[in-house]
């Protein structure tokens, strides 16, 4: 098992100091994988990202090792799991800040969080007329759950605009917010922008109304450090997959008396106190949001993650940040390339048009470099719309990318262009 | 010739960046949308049936190379077609497109002759992901021939 | 990658020939492992079921080797990712005999699978008055969903009694039923009893009456040849997990005309066709039901679990029953000894209680001689009342288990009840 | 002796067979139920307080050995304890059945004096998922020692 390096910076350090991410690369056995013949260039981490080999190690031991159910068995392996499965709830809450364990739900994605928080809260709090404001940037994940309880409910979904930069609009927000609004849902980073929400501000807004603010958190942890408590939301929602995970899992974490008054969404085994033909009265949180066996290896794997993250040097996401950057201005002296979105301090990503060519089509002509990127509506039709587009190219970045990756890029979206002749 | 140029032929270009019969039909017997969920782009398709033969054809619409050349060839070639014609020709583009093109050397030398110029798609085939492109207007067209087919005018379908 | 030993019965070769398991416990990495010093005899495969080596292997190589997110990305890995993911949903299909595979969802599990089926088809069709009708032998999994939407609703739950040995009062139902029934939900096979439910006669019964037949597979696919068709049932659900398969990804198979006519469930990324802020229109089934990113890895997984057991010799699961019959033969002949379930035909496992010593105790005095059972309600108190007990003890076996496990277990008993003096 | 002979050591098998204060308290200032999710087993526990005191304490249930024979012996030494050293008693208790026992040997001695008969318990340690067992009873003792405290009568609570 490799374990990422951990270089103390030395004390007085300059905080731009380079750091290598060869020193990470190893660490990622699908980037020794080629594509048409040439080494990948992996730009597609917002979709999903690589796995270190300690997490792909973790999910593999308890399919070897500790294989059971958890919190059902009287059996070694079962409590073995159960106990293993529990510590990365408590990890989960010091990641997100030091919260109780129980603030934190498993679920089967960031998808499947808002869709509880939106049938088991929204379901319960939301009366005709009233409002749930997301923004024009939300990921679909982040607005349609809120349309079906909107339709269910009788309520209604607005958007709070963003400006031509990409931020949310927040002055929109303090002049159309009102005791109608309920629930005030957007996302911590923008999966198309690399937008930084100021949540903070949208909390305190929000629940000067009353309103409770949910949080689609899923490319807000790869790139941030996230403190629930300083954000001052009141759900957070990720994937694992999304901060080099497994897929299968998610976490919804929220405030514990709110999950005390929730009413359960999912019905099955082990959320249960006790269960008659007719009528069954249910568990505490965070087990009455946990129906079904739960995706148990790939718990295992986040606490991996947690592990693989906590030891990784933090100067791997400067450098991170410096290869955003360097990518952006790769392109943006490409004649006919367009960026978009230019929120100050956007993290993460970059997102562009060339001019003539369509997506697709520039898509391909990286893949055939060996560049993969997202070429598409990135699950944001109403964002594309807002931005005069039915698709965009994403580059997204991981700490493991390099200065070498944004030059492919660049001569990737050079190349398209010489084949369409533009 | 590397993948990409084996995949953008200079035919496809040129189509992409003229597309042919790239307009509304003034009557037509038959209208379908096509719409690739992947990235949204949505093509109209009409046609006009007499008889059992398509006797004019047009689109319209936004999308990639692959997609837009795809239409417009397709116009080119269909037009004058039988309706059975072009779903044989569909089958064997198709077929093409997915790698599944018939290896006895005469079934090939065949297809090709049936295919004509749509063989400027056998690129396709290395890059599967965009074979919904290359089949979107088609798909449209199939649509547009089966809702003519049953004698309503066009408007008074959705 | 080792693969299951694949012996042609030689022609007229007797039914119950000898197969030895031993030709398939090192496809098993768990069976390596041992409990407080001993061997582990892992008789809790109804709870999950442990994994061969190639199932293990193929998650792996997702993690390795084609980590990208499915149906999305224009690059390689994605476009593998995807194919991947479409030729198991196909190969499910087959699995279930046959089946086009747009009937196939994937979800997160068993309990997943049937709450879809409760929120979508549930919802929708049922009134005030109507009734859902289980068996009183369900999981809380095929229970509390229909408790939910009926609460919703305003339909009743009702359940079909079971007889003394354990079997579905098909009687009941037949004078029972009525047109208010809408949804007849009833397990394959009972976790507790081993039951197999004549599923036919069930959902015969059921469309007479312009009701639906839900099945809960969960305990179905691993030891039956499931055929959907020929069980005449409208949705089964399974779980990966209890079939040799990864945790976090479930089944469900529906009609394609019921699948086709029902709204979603979750909203997100994935099931939509097109999106605006105040509205969507969605995609059609499968993709309608599946939102947000799949568990992608799982997936794969599954797929290698069907070629394992289209691979496995099927005298494997005679092997399976006779060390099941061989269980209970040994169990039946320790005084105190009280087994639960007399159904023909009972598949899988010996639920059974000692005479005054709790279920607990003797899952503990097992676990300390290595094996591995489940003590508890398992997840079916109606059961559990309608046996007047609280808790009972579950071995449950698998084709690995061997006769020697079965032995170990009868004496881990004998060693209870000589701790406990009885 | 065996890790099992450990667990269920003579004086936890004699309690759980012959339970000590098994019956409801006919006036009691505290009561609380415990329920073990696990197994669905449930316990009440009533106590009668005074004055800080725990002059009095039963119990009724269902449940595995380790349940009712903890249940049992807590009743036996608890009576007599002020509601403090209760407490401290239960968090000694349950640093024991967890395996968070104090290392350094003074303390060790002390705790073992504290605890007296309940050190019984020390086996379960070893299987840590009984260890909610063990403590079921205690849970609701605590419980039930609060609603107490507060001075209303048992029956005016739910
Ligand atoms: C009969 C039956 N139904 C449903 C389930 C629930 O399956 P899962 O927990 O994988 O969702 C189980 C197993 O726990 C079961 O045995
Ligand atoms: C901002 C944002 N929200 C939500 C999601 C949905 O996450 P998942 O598909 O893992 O449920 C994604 C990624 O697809 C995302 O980028």
């Amino acid at each position: 098992m490799s374990s990422p390096s951990v270089v103390d910076p030395r004390p007085g350090a300059a905080p731009d100091q380079t750091w290598d991410p060869a020193s990470i690369r190893g660490d990622f056995p699908m980037l020794e994988r080629t594509i048409r013949g040439r080494p990948i260039a992996y730009l597609d981490n917002a979709a999903t990202a690589l796995k270190p080999r300690s997490v792909i190690d973790e999910v593999v031991r308890y399919y070897q090792d500790v294989t059971a159910n958890v919190a059902r068995g009287v059996h070694t392996a079962s409590q073995e799991a159960t106990e293993r499965f529990e510590t990365v709830r408590h990890q989960v809450g010091m990641f997100l800040g030091s919260r109780p364990a129980d603030e934190v739900v498993f679920t089967s994605g960031t998808t499947g969080a808002i869709n509880l928080v939106a049938q088991s809260y929204g379901r319960a709090v939301l009366r005709p007329g009233d409002e749930v404001l997301v923004t024009e940037m939300e990921h679909h994940s982040n607005l349609v759950p809120w349309q079906l309880v909107a339709e269910q409910t009788g309520a209604r979904v607005r958007a709070i605009p963003i400006t031509g930069s990409g931020e949310v609009d927040l002055g929109w927000l303090e002049r159309n917010r009102s005791d109608r609004t309920k629930i005030v849902a957007v996302c911590h980073v923008s999966n198309v922008l690399g937008t930084v929400v100021p949540v903070a501000r949208v909390a305190a807004l929000a629940h000067e109304m009353g309103a409770v603010c949910v949080v689609d958190g899923a490319q807000g942890v790869p790139h941030l450090r996230v403190d629930v408590g300083a954000l001052g939301c009141d759900f957070y929602a990720f994937s694992a997959h999304k901060l080099f995970g497994p897929t299968g899992l998610g976490v919804l974490w929220g405030r514990q008396p709110l999950f005390e008054r929730m009413p359960p969404w999912q019905g099955g085994g082990g959320m249960i106190a006790r269960v008659e033909i007719e009528k069954s009265s249910f568990a505490p949180p965070p087990a009455r949001f946990e129906a079904g066996t739960p995706p148990i290896a790939e718990v295992f794997g986040l606490g991996a993650v947690l592990d693989y993250l906590a030891a990784l040097d933090r100067r791997a996401f400067e450098h991170e940040d410096r290869v955003v950057r360097y990518a952006e201005e790769l392109l943006r002296a490409i004649p006919g390339v367009i960026l978009h979105g230019a929120a100050p301090g956007r993290v993460g990503l970059v997102t562009f048009s060339v001019e003539g060519v369509h997506p697709h089509d520039v898509g391909t002509a990286l893949d055939a470099g060996g560049v993969a990127v997202r070429a598409g509506h990135h699950c944001a039709q109403p964002l594309m719309a807002r931005l005069g587009v039915t698709a965009t190219v994403r580059a997204s970045f991981a700490p493991y990318n390099t200065r070498r990756e944004a030059e492919a890029l660049a001569e990737g979206v050079e190349q398209a262009k010489r084949v369409f002749g533009q | 010739m590397s993948e990409l140029d084996e995949l953008y032929q200079s035919l496809i270009l040129d189509h992409n960046r003229a597309p042919r019969n790239f307009r509304e039909l003034p009557t037509s017997s038959g209208h379908a949308e096509g719409r690739n969920p992947l990235c949204g782009d949505t093509f109209n398709v009409w046609v006009q049936v007499k008889d059992g033969v398509v006797t004019d054809v047009s689109f319209l619409g936004q999308g990639c190379a692959i997609s837009k050349a795809s239409a417009s060839m397709m116009t080119t070639i269909i037009k004058g077609k039988t309706v059975s014609e072009v779903r044989g020709l569909f089958d064997r583009f198709h077929q093409m497109v997915t790698g599944r093109a018939p290896t006895a050397e005469d079934e090939k030398k065949e297809a090709r002759n049936a295919l004509g110029c749509l063989s400027a798609f056998a690129g396709v085939s290395a890059f599967p992901i965009r074979v919904k492109c290359a089949t979107l207007a088609w798909h449209a067209l199939m649509k547009a021939v089966e809702t003519a087919a049953d004698g309503m005018p066009a408007d008074a379908r959705s």
